[in-house]
C-alpha cells in the first residue's frame, strides 16, 4: 500500500513540497481515516484539492476517496461527489429516518364510517350498491381512505354488466373492531333490541320535513367536499 | 496530620518566617485582587513551605498568613473582609494551638480545626488538580469533531382514523333506519329501475339451480315499504321474461297469485 | 443488502403476509445502516430511546450499536458513549487535520473552570457547598456562564433547611469533554479514595465563606453516591 502512495504521491505533491524528502506519507489507511474524518468535520463538500492541502505532505486524497467511498457503499452513508467536492450524505432509501412523525388520531368521518359499515354488513358489494343504500354518491376520496387504512379491500369482480369490482372488509378491520368474522356483526333485529335503531321519527311527524331529509342534505355537502379534497 | 508542630519548634521557625515571609506577603499583596478568595492566598503560601500539603504545618501557615494580613494593613491596601475573619480565625487557632488545652472551653480542639483546614487546602488543591486535568482533556471542537453538516429532523404530521363498533353500528342503523321511514319520499329512491333488475338477476341466476320464488330477488331494503316492494317486484318480474326471452331461465306459477317461481335454464 | 431489498420489493421484510411484515423487525444489518445514517445526520448525541422511536417498529437500536461501534473501531470517525446517548465523533488523534479557527471556544475564567470541576466531581451539589470548597462566595456571573453554556444545569433540591438547589453537570458537558458517563472523570477514584470528596462538615468555629453555610453541615455523603455508584 505505501508504495503505491509512494509512486502517486510525486504529482501531488509537486506544488506544494519544500518539506517532500522530511516526512513520508502515511500509509493510504491512515490517509483514508483523514479523509473520512475531514469530510466528516467539514461544513461544505470538500475539494480534493483542499484535501491534499490539509492531509500530511505526501498524501493522495484521491485514492483515499476511492478507499472510502468503497468502504461507505451500501451503508447508511455514503460519500458522494458535489461538483468537484466531496461530502457525505445520508442513504436516499433512509431519508425516512430524517423525519419524527407526530402522530394525531382522529374519527373517521361520517361519510366513511357510513361507507364502512355498508361494506361490512353487505361484502360483497359495488359502489353502485353502497350508493343505493346510502342514497348519495360515495366520494373517491372516501374508499380511498378506507383502502389505505386497510380497512377494506377489493373482492371479486361481480358477474354483472360493467363487472363491477366489489369491496370487502380485511383482516385488519376484524382485528380492530374485534371481530372473529364479519358475519359476528350485530343484525338490524339485535341493533334494535340494543336500543340503537330508535333514532326514528316520531309517527306523527312528517316524513318528508323529518330528520332523515336533513341527513340527506347535509351528507350531499359532505360527499362533495370530498370530492374536493383530493 | 502533621497540622502543627511542637511549641519549641514553633519559635524557632517563627523567626525564620519573619524574614523570608516578608518579601512573599508582598509579592502576594501586589495583586491581592488576582487571589480567589483566603483559601487560595493560603494555598499559594503553603507552597512555601515546599512540602506535601498533607504534611503541612498549620500553625506556620497561620503565622505566614497573619504577617500577609499585617503587611496589606500597613501597605495600606484595603482587603476584603472575607481576608480579614479568615485573619481573626487563624489567630484564634494559633492561639488553640499553642496554649495548653482549656478543660473549660467548649467545641473542637486546635488540632480538629488545623486538621480541617488542612483538609480544606488538599481539597480545593485537588479540585485545581483535576480541573486542569479535565481542560486538558481531548475536546469536542478543538481536538474532536460533531458533523459539520448536521442534518435536521423533518417533523411530519401522520393522522390516523378510528372508529368504535359502536361507531360502526350505529353508522349502519341510521341507514337503515331512514330506509324504513323511506315510503311516503315520492323520490327516485324508490324506484327500482329495469336495469338494476336485470344486473341483479344477471348476477344471481347462477345460483338458481332450484326453483326459487322471484320475490326472493328483491334486494335487501326493498323489501319493507310498499312502494319500493312494489317497484322492484314489477322490475324484477320484467327482468325475469326478459331473461325468459334470452334462454336464460324458466317461470313457472302453479295458479293465479300464487308465487311466481324461476329456474336456471340447463345448458343443452 | 441492498440487492435483497429489492428482491423482497415493497416491504422491509421478505417472508409471511404481508400486514404482517410491516411490523416485522428490519434484518440487524438494515438496522446498522439506520443507526449509522441518524447519528451521522445529528451533531448532537442521539438517545437510544430517540433512536428506538425514529426506527421501524421492533428495530433493537442497542443491538444495532454494539455493531455499528465495533465497524467504526479505529477509524477516522468513532461512536462514542455520552450519557444514554450516542454520538459520532471524529478521532481525537487526527485533530491536527481539523480546522480550528472556525471554532470559538469561550475563554473561562480561572473561577468558572474550578466551578465546573467541583460541580462535575461532586454533584449534586448546592452553591454554598460550592462556597465551602472554593473558601470564596460563587458570583452569580460565574453559575451564570455555566449554565448558559449548558455545562451544568439544576438538579434536584437538597432535602436540608431551605431546600436549596443543586448543580449537577449535562450530557453537553460530557460531550464536550469526551466522557461517557461522570463516572469516568479523570482522577475520581483517587480523588475518592483519598477522601477528598467526602463530605466533610466544618467545626462549627470555622469561619463562614461566603452565605449560606449553614446547611453545609448536613450534607450527606449520600448526594455524591447518586451518581457515581455504579
Amino acid at each position: 500500500m505505501s508504495e503505491d502512495s509512494q509512486q502517486t504521491g510525486e504529482e501531488t505533491g509537486e506544488g506544494t513540497g519544500q518539506e517532500e524528502s522530511l516526512f513520508e506519507a502515511p500509509p493510504i489507511g491512515e490517509q483514508e481515516r483523514m479523509v473520512e474524518a475531514i469530510l466528516f468535520a467539514s461544513a461544505e463538500p470538500v475539494s480534493v484539492k483542499e484535501l491534499n492541502s490539509r492531509m500530511p505532505h505526501g498524501s493522495d486524497a484521491a485514492e483515499a476517496l476511492v478507499h472510502l467511498k468503497k468502504r461507505y457503499e451500501g451503508r447508511g452513508v455514503n460519500l458522494v461527489k458535489v461538483g468537484d467536492a466531496w461530502a457525505m450524505r445520508t442513504a436516499p432509501d433512509l431519508s425516512f429516518l430524517m423525519q419524527k412523525e407526530t402522530v394525531e388520531t382522529r374519527k373517521l368521518s361520517r361519510a366513511a364510517i357510513e361507507t364502512l359499515a355498508i361494506i361490512a354488513y353487505h361484502q360483497p358489494i359495488t359502489r353502485a350498491e353502497i350508493e343505493e343504500i346510502r342514497g348519495v354518491s360515495v366520494s373517491r376520496g372516501t374508499v380511498d381512505q378506507l383502502l389505505e387504512m386497510e380497512w377494506i379491500r377489493f373482492g371479486r369482480r361481480k358477474m354483472t354488466p360493467g363487472r363491477p369490482v366489489t369491496f370487502v372488509v380485511t383482516q385488519d378491520f376484524l382485528d380492530h373492531f374485534g371481530l372473529e368474522s364479519a358475519r359476528d356483526l350485530p343484525g338490524l333485529k339485535e341493533l334494535r333490541s340494543a336500543g340503537l335503531l330508535d333514532n326514528r321519527p316520531p309517527p306523527s311527524a312528517m316524513p318528508a320535513l323529518g330528520e332523515g331529509d336533513e341527513d340527506a342534505e347535509e351528507e350531499s355537502a359532505e360527499g362533495q367536499s370530498e370530492l374536493f379534497e383530493d | 496530620m502533621g497540622a502543627y508542630m511542637a511549641e519549641d519548634e514553633f519559635e524557632e521557625s517563627a523567626e525564620v518566617i519573619s524574614v523570608a515571609e516578608r518579601l512573599d506577603a508582598e509579592a502576594l499583596i501586589v495583586d491581592v485582587d488576582g487571589f480567589e478568595g483566603p483559601l487560595d492566598v493560603l494555598l499559594t503560601l503553603g507552597r512555601t513551605q515546599k512540602v506535601d500539603l498533607t504534611k503541612i504545618s498549620i500553625l506556620e501557615l497561620a503565622q505566614q498568613y497573619l504577617a500577609f494580613v499585617e503587611r496589606a494593613k500597613s501597605l495600606r491596601i484595603e482587603l476584603a473582609a472575607d481576608y480579614l475573619v479568615m485573619a481573626a480565625w487563624l489567630a484564634f487557632l494559633k492561639s488553640r494551638l499553642l496554649l495548653p488545652p482549656d478543660p473549660e472551653e467548649e467545641g473542637p480542639s486546635g488540632e480538629e480545626l488545623a486538621a480541617h483546614l488542612a483538609f480544606q487546602l488538599e481539597r480545593l488543591q485537588a479540585m485545581r488538580d483535576v480541573a486542569a486535568r479535565l481542560m486538558a482533556r481531548d475536546r469536542l471542537g478543538r481536538d474532536f469533531f460533531a458533523r459539520g453538516i448536521p442534518e435536521s429532523v423533518e417533523r411530519v404530521k401522520k393522522v390516523t382514523y378510528t372508529a368504535t363498533l359502536l361507531d360502526l353500528m350505529q353508522a349502519y342503523s341510521r341507514l337503515r333506519t331512514r330506509d324504513e321511514f323511506r315510503p311516503y319520499v315520492m323520490d327516485r329512491d324508490a324506484v327500482f329501475t329495469l336495469e338494476h333488475a336485470l344486473e341483479r338477476l344477471r348476477g344471481l341466476i347462477g345460483f338458481a339451480g332450484k326453483w326459487t320464488d322471484i320475490s326472493s330477488y328483491i334486494p335487501e331494503g326493498w323489501d319493507k315499504d310498499p312502494a319500493r316492494i312494489r317497484s322492484a317486484t314489477a322490475s324484477t318480474f320484467a327482468a325475469s321474461l326478459e331473461l325468459v326471452k334470452e334462454g336464460r331461465v324458466e317461470l313457472r306459477q302453479s295458479e293465479t297469485f300464487a308465487p311466481i317461481e324461476l329456474r336456471r335454464k340447463e345448458e343443452p
